[in-house]
C-alpha cells in the first residue's frame, strides 16, 4: 500500500511539475491569470458595486451564486454530522 | 436563441428552499415531511418540462446570474442537453421519492425530516451541475451533491460508515484533482467561465500546461464517476447506503458526472484539442473503456448479492459512456449521450424493484429470490423490463443506446470496444437470466421439489411490496419501453447539441 | 518581507506537514496542523491574500484544529503509523 | 409492388401480443382462458388470411410506427414473402392451440397461463418477423420470439428443463448478439439504410472481404435456423411440453431463423451480388455438411423427439441451401419448403406429443407395436414421414424436386448428390419407426390398455397430415407468392 | 543545472505546493490510520490553495482593498492590486474543505463506535471474521 | 514528570478557575469582534463567513472551558438550529427575491423598487444581506458541528 501510494503521488506530482514548465514566471504582472477577469473586477468592482474590499464585493456579487452554494455546502455539512452522529430518539 | 427566463432557477430554487424549510418545520412534525418533499418536486418536474418544450421551440440560451456579463459574472446554460437532464433529474428524483418516504420512515423513524433535507439538497445540487457554465461553480456544485452523498451513506447500518468514508478520501481526491485542473487552466487562461476558456485555450499553443489541466480535471471526474480502475469506492457506498437514498444515487450521480464530463470536453477543452490532436490519448480511452467494460461485468458475474450486482453493473455502464463518447464520432456521442437517459431510467426501474423486493424478503442474496415470481409477479415483471433493456433487447430503451454505441464503434473502427459491448450485454444476459430462472422456474423450498405439476388450483399468496413502492416502478418499466420508442425525438434534441462539425 | 524570513516560513510549513503526518500521536498531530495552517496562513498575508489568511487562520488554525483534537479525543490518540 | 398503408399488418401483429392481456387475467379460469387463446389465433389467421388477395394480385400493406433512428423507423410490411411465411404460422397455430388444450389438461400441467401467454406473444414475434419491413424490425421480434420462448423451454421447472433453458438462451441469445447485431449495425454504417429492397441493399457499397464477414455473421447471427455448428439448442429445447416443440421448433422458430436468412440474402445482398461473388455456392456448401451430420445424427437417436430434432437441423438447411444456390427453381423449391417442412414435422411432432399423452412413452424403442392400438396417430406420423422424405403424393416432394432442379441448374452435380443421399438418410431414420409401430411384436409388459389420444390432440394432427397431403394437389396459393417473392 | 535552479526560484511558490500535494496525497493513500488520511486530505487542500493564491501574485502590488472616493474619483491600476479572483475562489474552497473535514469527522466517530479502532487494517480485521 | 501527570489526571481536564474566568471575560470580546468583521467586511479584510466562524468560536471557547451542557444553556440546540436555517435561508431567498420582482437571479439591483437607494447601492446593501445570512449560518453550524463532534452526537457532557 506504502509503494502504490508513493508512486501515486510521485507520479502526480511529477505531473503537475510538468505543467509548471508552461506557466508565467510567478508574481508576474502581465500574466495571463493576473490580467483577463481580475483587472475589470479591480477597474470594476467600486464604480459597480461602492464595495471598497474588493475580495468581498466579487464573492458577493459577482460570483455570487458561488457563495450561495458554499453557504449550502456549510448547511449541508451541519446537517450531515447531524443525520450521521446523532441516534434517533425513538 | 430565446430570451431569457428565470424558469431553470427556480426549477432548482424549489428544493433547496423546501429544504430549508423543512429543516424548520420537521422538527415540529413529520407531516410535514410529505408535502415539502413532493410538492417542490412535482413543481420542478412540471418546470423541468415547460422548460424542455421551450428550449426545443425556441432554442437554447444562456444565463447571466447577477446581470453579471460572462466572463465575469457566472453563467448558466440552458441548453436541449441540459433542459432534458433537468427533466431526468427531477422526474426520476420524484419517482423515487414515492418509494423513498416508506423506506425513510422504515430505517431512519424520526430522523426523517434530516434525511430529506440532505436528500433535496443532493436533488438541488444535481441541477445546479447540469446548468452551470462556470467550471468553479461546477467544482461547489459537485462538492454539495458529494457532501450531502456522504452524508446519506453513512446513515446506513453496519459498515455503511467505512464505506461512506472510502468515498470521502476518493471523493475529495476526485474533487481535488478537478480543482487542479481547474487551477492550472485559470493561471493559464485567466478565466473560468467554460465558453471564455474554450475561446482562449484555442488561441494557445498546445503546451504541457494544458495537458496537465486537462488530465486533472479528466481525471478528477473519473474518479467521482467510478471509471473502472478508479471504481473501489462504489460497490460497498451504493450497496450499503439507506435503501432510500440508493434509489436516488444509483440512477442519478454517475449520470450527472458523465454528463459534466461531456459538458468539460466540449465546451472547455474542445473536441478538437481533445480527441483530435491527440488520436492516441483518444484511442487509449476507448481501450481502457473496453477493460472497464470488461472487467466491470466480470466483476458483476461473481456477485451473490442483488444489490451488488447491480453496483457493479452501473460501473460497467460508466464505461460504455465513456468509452462511447470518446469514440469521438456523432454516433458514438449520441450513443453515450442517450445511454446517459436510458441508463438512468432502467437504473432507477431495477433499484426500485430491488428495493421492493426486499422490502418483502429484507435481504437481497440470490437464495431468497426463489420462486418470487408467484409472490411479487407484478414487481418481477418490472424486473424483468428493467433486466432486458440493460441486456438490451428491443423494443426497450437500453437496446437503442447501445445500438448508437455499436455503431459509433464500428464507424471509429474501434473493434475492441464493440467486442466488450457485446461482452458486456453476454454478460448481463447470463446474470439476469440466472435471477430470472431463480424468481420464475424455481421453486421455493422442498414442498415441490422435483418441480412438476402442481396443477392450476395451487396459488401461494400474493405478497406484493406496499403501494407507494410499486406504483413508481411500474410506472418506470412502463417508462423504459416508451422511451425506447421514442428515441427519435430524443436523438434528434440530444443532435441539437453535439458541435456542428460531427 | 525579505526572502530569508520567506525561506524560514517555507522551510516550516514542509517541516509541519511531514510532522503532522508523522507523528505517533493523534493529538499531536492535529496541533502540528494547527502550526501548519497558522505557518500557511502566515504565508497567504505576506502574498496579500488578506481574507485568505483570516480565512484560513479561523477555520484552519482555529475551527478545524479543535475539530480533530474533539474527534480525536473522543475516540483514540493512539496511531500505528 | 405497390404498398397501401394500413393498420392491418399490424392488428394482425398485435392481436396475439395484446390477447396475452386477457389470457393472463383469466388465470383461474381455464375454460375462458383456452376460449380466449383459439378465439386469438382464428382471428390472427383471419386477419393474415384477409391480406392475402390483395399480394396475390401484386398489392402489399404497409404501416410505419415510430421513427427511432435516422432513416429506420419500426416499420411493418406485407409482402409475398412474408405473407406466405405468416399465411402458414398462423394456420398452424391454430392446430397447435387446440392441441395444446388437450394435451396440457390431459396431462394437468402447471402454470399453464404462463405457458398459453408466452404462446401467444410468441406468435405475435413470428407475424412481426414476418412482416417486417426492415432489418431493425426483423430484429426486434426476432429477440422478442427468443426471450417468449425461453418459459416455455423451461416450463417443466426442473433442474433438466432450467439447464436446457440455459443452453437455449446461450446459444439464441448469444448468437444474436454476438453476431447478428453487428452485422446489423455495420450493415446500417455500410448502406445507410436497413429496408428490406428487392435487389438488395449492399451492392456495390462494400468490400467484398466485408461483404463475406456480414453474411458470416448473419448466418452464425440467426441460430435459430439451426446450421451447424450452432444447433446445440435445439435437441436441448426438447424438454419443452410436446405442443412447444412441435410448433415452435418445428415451425414458427426455426423458420424464423430460417426466414430471417433468407430475406437476408434476397432483401439485404439481393441474389445478383451473392451471384456475382459466388458467395451462395461456399454458403450451399456449407450447409450441405450440416444436411448430412444431422441425418446421420437422427439415425442414432432412440428418444423420438430428439430424432425429430435432428431432422429438423437437417431439413432446415434444406431451405438455406435452396435459397443459396440462387437459381429460380433452387429458390422456389426453398421457400416452399418453409412451408412442406412446417406441415410434415408439425404433423410428426403432434404424433409425438399424441404418443406420450397416451402412453408416456418417449423412446423409439418402447413403440414395438404401438401403432395397432393408435392406428390414427401412427397414420398421420406415416404421411409426415413421408413429406420430409420427400415423396409423392405429399408437399414435401413438390419443394424437394424443385430443390433437384435447382441443383442441376446450377450445375452443382456434388449437391444434387447429397439431396438424394439425405434423402435417403431421410428415409432411414423414419420408416424403421412405422415399421416398428405397426408390424413390430410388442414386447413384453406392454399395457394393452393404451388408446388413442383425445380428441383434442388427434384432431389437429390429422388437419396437418391431411394438409400436407393437400399441399401436393393444391400448391398453387403457395407457389404464386414464392414466385412473386423471387421474381420481385 | 543553472537552468533548473533559476527555474525554481523563480517558480519556487509552484514547486512548494507539489511537495505539499504529494504528502497530502501519499498520507490519504498510503496511511492506515483514518485520522491521518484527513490531515492528508487538509494538507492537500491547502495545497491546492497555494497553488491558487500563488497564482493570484504580482510584483508590488498591494491588498485587494482599495479607497472607495479615490477609486470613484481616479479609478483603480489593476497592476497596483493583486488579483482578488484566486482569493474569491479559495475562500469558497476553505469552506468546503472544512465541510468535508466535518462531515468525514462524525464519519470517523461512527466506525469508531463500531469498531472501536481507527486503524483500517484492524477494520478490516474486524469486518473479516 | 509522571507525578505531573498524574496531577494533571486529578484535577479534570480543563476545570480550572483561571481558565475559566478567561474565557468569560472574552467570549464577548470574541463576538465583538465576529460582529464587527461580519458588519466591516465591505471595508476590511473578512465578511460573513470569517465573522461566523469567530462567533462560533466563541461558543465553542465557552463550551470548552466549562462543559457542554453549560453552553448549551446559554445557547439551545434548537434556537443553534433554527438560526442556521434562516442563515442560509436569507441568502437563498434574497437569490430569489431578486428573480421574483422581475430581475435575474442574484441581481441585488432589482431590489430597487423595493426601498429606493439606488441600484449600485442596492448591489452594497445586497451583499450585505447576505453576508449577514452567510454568518449566521456558519456561526450556528460551526456550533453545531463541534458539539455533535465532541459529545459524539450526544450532546451530554462534551470533552
Amino acid at each position: 500500500m506504502k509503494a502504490i501510494a508513493l508512486l501515486c503521488s510521485l507520479i502526480t506530482g511529477a505531473v503537475l511539475l510538468y505543467g509548471v514548465q508552461d506557466f508565467a514566471p510567478w508574481s508576474d504582472p502581465a500574466s495571463p491569470a493576473s490580467t483577463h477577469v481580475s483587472s475589470h473586477y479591480i477597474r470594476n468592482s467600486v464604480p459597480e458595486t461602492h464595495v471598497p474590499n474588493i475580495v468581498t464585493a466579487v464573492l458577493g456579487d459577482y460570483r455570487g451564486y458561488d457563495t450561495m452554494f458554499e453557504t449550502v455546502v456549510i448547511f449541508c455539512a451541519g446537517m450531515a454530522v447531524i443525520c450521521v452522529l446523532r441516534r434517533s430518539k425513538s | 436563441m430565446s430570451s431569457p427566463t428565470n424558469l431553470h432557477l427556480y426549477i432548482l430554487a424549489a428544493p433547496l428552499v423546501a429544504a430549508f424549510v423543512l429543516n424548520l418545520l420537521g422538527r415540529l412534525s413529520r407531516r410535514w415531511v410529505m408535502p415539502l418533499t413532493l410538492g417542490p418536486l412535482v413543481f420542478s418536474t412540471a418546470g423541468s418540462l415547460m422548460l424542455l418544450a421551450r428550449v426545443l421551440k425556441e432554442g437554447g440560451f444562456s444565463y447571466t446570474v447577477g446581470n453579471w456579463t460572462p466572463p465575469y459574472g457566472i453563467e448558466l446554460l440552458v441548453d436541449p442537453l441540459s433542459a432534458m437532464m433537468l427533466v431526468l433529474i427531477s422526474g426520476i428524483a420524484l419517482t423515487a421519492t414515492f418509494s423513498a418516504l416508506p423506506w425513510v420512515e422504515r430505517e431512519h423513524p424520526g430522523s426523517e425530516h434530516l434525511f430529506f433535507t440532505l436528500y433535496l439538497i443532493l436533488i438541488a445540487g444535481l441541477m445546479g451541475l447540469v446548468l452551470t457554465a462556470d467550471a468553479f461553480n461546477l467544482y461547489v456544485l459537485l462538492e454539495i451533491t458529494s457532501i450531502t452523498t456522504y452524508g446519506l451513506i453513512a446513515m446506513g447500518k453496519g459498515r455503511a460508515p467505512l464505506a461512506s468514508f472510502n468515498y470521502i478520501i476518493m471523493g475529495s481526491i476526485g474533487a481535488c484533482f478537478y480543482l487542479l485542473g481547474i487551477g492550472y487552466l485559470y493561471i493559464l487562461t485567466g478565466s473560468l467561465n467554460m465558453a471564455d476558456m474554450a475561446a482562449i485555450i484555442k488561441t494557445l499553443p498546445q503546451g504541457p500546461a494544458l495537458a496537465t489541466a486537462f488530465a486533472f480535471a479528466i481525471v478528477g471526474l473519473w474518479v467521482k464517476m467510478a471509471f473502472f480502475p478508479l471504481h473501489g469506492w462504489l460497490p460497498n457506498a451504493y450497496s450499503l447506503a439507506p435503501t432510500a437514498a440508493g434509489l436516488l444515487f444509483a440512477p442519478l450521480m454517475t449520470k450527472v458526472t458523465i454528463y459534466l464530463m461531456i459538458r468539460v470536453i466540449l465546451n472547455v477543452f474542445t473536441p478538437e484539442y481533445v480527441f483530435y490532436s491527440h488520436p492516441l490519448v483518444q484511442s487509449g480511452v476507448v481501450w481502457a473503456a473496453a477493460i472497464a467494460i470488461v472487467c466491470a461485468s466480470s466483476l458483476a458475474l461473481g456477485q451473490r448479492d442483488l444489490r451488488r450486482m447491480l453496483t457493479y453493473i452501473l460501473i460497467a455502464e460508466v464505461g460504455y459512456m465513456v468509452g462511447g463518447f470518446w469514440l469521438a464520432n456523432s454516433q458514438g456521442m449520441t450513443g453515450a449521450i442517450l445511454h446517459i437517459f436510458n441508463d438512468a431510467v432502467m437504473t432507477l426501474c431495477l433499484f426500485l424493484a430491488a428495493a421492493a423486493i426486499a422490502s418483502r424478503t429484507g435481504s437481497l442474496s440470490f437464495d431468497n429470490l426463489k420462486g418470487l415470481y408467484r409472490t411479487m409477479p407484478v414487481t418481477m415483471a418490472a424486473f424483468t423490463v428493467g433486466a432486458f433493456s440493460i441486456i438490451g433487447v428491443p423494443p426497450t430503451c437500453g437496446f437503442f443506446s447501445k445500438w448508437y454505441l455499436l455503431q459509433g464503434a464500428v464507424q471509429a473502427g474501434q473493434w475492441g470496444f464493440l467486442a466488450a459491448l457485446l461482452f458486456s450485454s453476454l454478460v448481463n444476459a447470463i446474470m439476469f437470466f440466472r435471477i430470472i430462472e431463480l424468481a420464475y422456474f424455481t421453486d421455493d423450498g422442498e414442498a415441490h421439489h422435483g418441480g412438476h405439476h402442481h396443477g392450476d388450483d395451487h396459488h401461494a399468496p400474493v405478497a406484493e411490496a406496499p403501494l407507494p413502492m410499486l406504483a413508481p416502478l411500474v410506472v418506470t418499466a412502463a417508462a423504459l419501453l416508451v422511451i425506447g420508442l421514442g428515441t427519435g425525438p430524443i436523438v434528434s434534441a440530444i443532435r441539437l447539441t453535439l458541435p456542428k462539425f460531427l | 518581507m525579505t526572502w530569508q524570513v520567506d525561506l524560514l516560513i517555507l522551510a516550516l510549513v514542509l517541516i509541519c506537514a511531514v510532522a503532522a503526518i508523522n507523528a505517533r500521536d493523534l493529538l499531536g498531530a492535529s496541533v502540528i496542523f494547527g502550526v501548519y495552517s497558522f505557518l500557511m496562513c502566515l504565508l497567504w498575508a505576506e502574498m496579500g491574500a488578506v481574507d485568505v489568511a483570516f480565512t484560513e487562520a479561523t477555520v484552519g488554525a482555529g475551527i478545524s484544529t479543535v475539530l480533530f483534537i474533539a474527534a480525536v479525543l473522543r475516540t483514540s490518540r493512539r496511531c500505528k503509523d | 409492388m405497390t404498398c397501401t398503408p394500413s393498420i392491418l399488418p399490424l392488428a394482425a401483429v398485435l392481436i396475439s401480443m395484446l390477447g396475452t392481456i386477457p389470457i393472463m387475467l383469466s388465470d383461474r379460469r381455464p375454460n375462458l382462458r383456452e376460449s380466449w387463446t383459439l378465439l386469438i389465433a382464428v382471428g390472427k389467421f383471419l386477419l393474415v388470411a384477409s391480406m392475402l388477395p390483395a399480394v396475390l394480385a401484386g398489392g402489399g400493406f404497409t404501416f410505419t410506427l415510430f421513427e427511432v433512428i435516422p432513416g429506420v423507423p419500426i416499420a411493418l410490411k406485407v409482402d409475398p414473402l412474408g405473407m406466405f411465411f405468416a399465411l402458414v404460422a398462423s394456420f398452424l397455430w391454430i392446430c397447435t392451440s387446440a392441441y395444446s388444450i388437450g394435451y396440457m389438461r390431459t396431462l394437468k400441467e402447471h402454470a399453464q397461463t404462463r405457458y398459453f401467454a408466452s404462446f401467444a406473444l410468441a406468435i405475435s414475434a413470428t407475424i412481426g418477423v414476418a412482416f417486417s419491413a426492415n432489418l431493425l424490425t426483423m430484429y426486434l421480434f426476432y429477440e422478442v420470439l427468443s426471450l417468449s420462448t425461453y418459459p416455455l423451454v423451461t416450463h417443466e421447472q426442473n433442474a433438466e428443463a432450467r439447464r436446457s433453458g440455459r443452453k437455449y438462451l446461450t446459444y439464441i441469445l448469444g448468437t444474436s448478439i454476438g453476431f447478428a447485431l453487428p452485422a446489423v449495425i455495420i450493415t446500417y454504417s455500410v448502406a445507410g439504410t436497413l429496408d428490406f429492397t428487392a435487389g438488395g441493399i449492399l451492392a456495390g457499397k462494400a468490400s467484398p472481404a466485408l461483404l463475406g464477414l456480414i453474411l458470416c455473421l448473419f448466418v452464425a447471427g440467426f441460430a435459430k435456423s439451426g446450421i451447424m455448428p450452432f444447433h446445440g439448442w435445439l435437441p436441448a429445447a426438447m424438454v419443452a411440453p410436446t405442443p412447444v416443440s412441435s410448433f415452435l421448433h418445428g415451425v414458427a422458430v426455426v423458420k424464423v431463423g430460417v426466414f430471417s436468412i433468407v430475406r437476408v440474402i434476397l432483401d439485404i445482398f439481393g441474389p445478383d451480388l451473392l451471384r456475382s461473388l459466388d458467395y451462395g455456392t461456399i454458403l450451399s456448401y456449407f450447409v450441405c455438411i450440416t444436411i448430412l451430420v444431422a441425418s446421420l445424427v437422427a439415425l442414432t437417436q432412440d428418444n423420438l423427439k430428439r430424432r425429430l430434432a435432428y431432422s429438423t437441423i437437417g431439413q432446415l438447411s434444406y431451405i438455406v441451401l435452396g435459397v443459396a444456390l440462387l437459381t429460380p427453381s433452387s429458390m422456389t423449391g426453398g421457400v416452399l419448403h418453409i412451408a412442406m417442412h412446417a406441415f410434415g414435422k408439425i404433423t410428426l411432432f403432434l404424433c409425438a406429443g399424441a404418443i406420450y399423452v397416451a402412453s408416456h412413452k418417449k423412446y423409439i424403442s418402447q413403440m414395438d407395436g404401438l401403432g395397432r392400438q393408435m392406428p390414427i396417430t401412427f397414420g398421420a406420423f406415416f404421411l409426415g414421414a413421408l413429406s420430409i422424405i420427400g415423396l409423392p403424393p405429399l408437399g414435401g416432394f413438390i419443394s424437394k424436386w424443385n430443390l433437384v432442379i435447382g441443383a442441376v441448374e446450377a450445375d452443382q452435380i456434388p449437391i444434387l448428390v447429397i439431396l438424394l443421399c439425405s434423402s435417403l438418410l431421410n428415409a432411414a431414420y423414419f420408416l424403421p419407426i412405422i415399421y416398428r409401430a405397426f408390424f413390430a411384436q410388442p414386447a413384453a409388459g406392454v399395457e394393452p390398455t393404451i388408446k388413442e389420444a383425445p380428441i383434442f390432440c388427434l384432431a389437429p394432427l390429422c388437419i396437418t397430415a391431411l394438409g400436407s397431403v393437400a399441399l401436393f394437389f393444391y400448391p398453387d396459393v403457395f407457389l404464386r407468392l414464392v414466385k412473386l417473392a423471387i421474381l420481385n | 543545472m543553472t537552468g533548473l535552479t533559476a527555474e525554481i526560484v523563480a517558480k519556487y511558490n509552484y514547486w512548494l505546493y507539489v511537495i505539499l500535494m504529494m504528502v497530502g496525497l501519499y498520507a490519504m493513500i498510503g496511511k492506515k490510520n483514518l485520522v491521518k488520511k484527513l490531515l492528508g486530505m487538509n494538507i492537500f487542500q491547502t495545497a491546492i490553495i497555494l497553488l491558487y493564491v500563488s497564482s493570484g501574485v504580482k510584483r508590488g502590488a498591494g491588498i485587494p482593498i482599495v479607497d472607495k472616493y479615490k477609486a470613484l474619483a481616479q479609478g483603480v491600476d489593476p497592476t497596483l492590486v493583486v488579483n482578488p479572483l484566486p482569493h474569491v475562489l479559495m475562500l469558497t474552497a476553505i469552506v468546503v474543505s472544512v465541510s468535508v473535514t466535518g462531515v468525514a469527522l462524525a464519519v470517523l466517530l461512527r466506525i469508531y463506535r463500531e469498531y472501536g479502532t481507527l486503524e483500517e487494517d484492524e477494520i478490516l480485521e474486524k469486518i473479516g471474521k | 514528570m509522571k507525578r505531573i501527570q498524574e496531577k494533571a489526571a486529578q484535577r479534570a481536564f480543563g476545570d480550572n478557575q483561571i481558565i475559566r474566568v478567561s474565557a468569560r471575560m472574552m467570549v464577548p470580546f470574541i463576538q465583538l469582534f465576529g460582529l464587527y468583521v461580519i458588519v466591516h467586511g465591505h471595508y476590511s479584510p473578512g465578511g460573513g463567513f470569517q465573522g461566523g466562524v469567530l462567533l462560533g468560536a466563541s461558543y465553542i471557547l465557552l463550551a470548552l472551558a466549562f462543559d457542554l451542557k453549560t453552553s448549551l444553556k446559554t445557547f439551545s440546540e434548537s434556537m443553534n438550529s433554527i438560526l442556521g436555517t434562516t442563515g442560509a435561508l436569507i441568502f437563498v431567498g434574497t437569490a430569489v427575491l431578486c428573480a421574483l420582482v422581475g430581475g435575474l437571479f442574484l441581481d441585488y439591483s432589482a431590489l430597487e423598487p423595493l426601498l429606493p437607494l439606488g441600484p449600485i447601492e442596492w448591489r452594497s446593501f445586497g451583499i450585505f444581506i447576505v453576508e449577514v445570512g452567510v454568518g449566521l449560518a456558519v456561526m450556528s453550524i460551526m456550533l453545531s458541528l463541534y458539539w455533535d463532534l465532541s459529545s459524539g452526537g450526544e450532546l451530554d457532557e462534551g470533552l
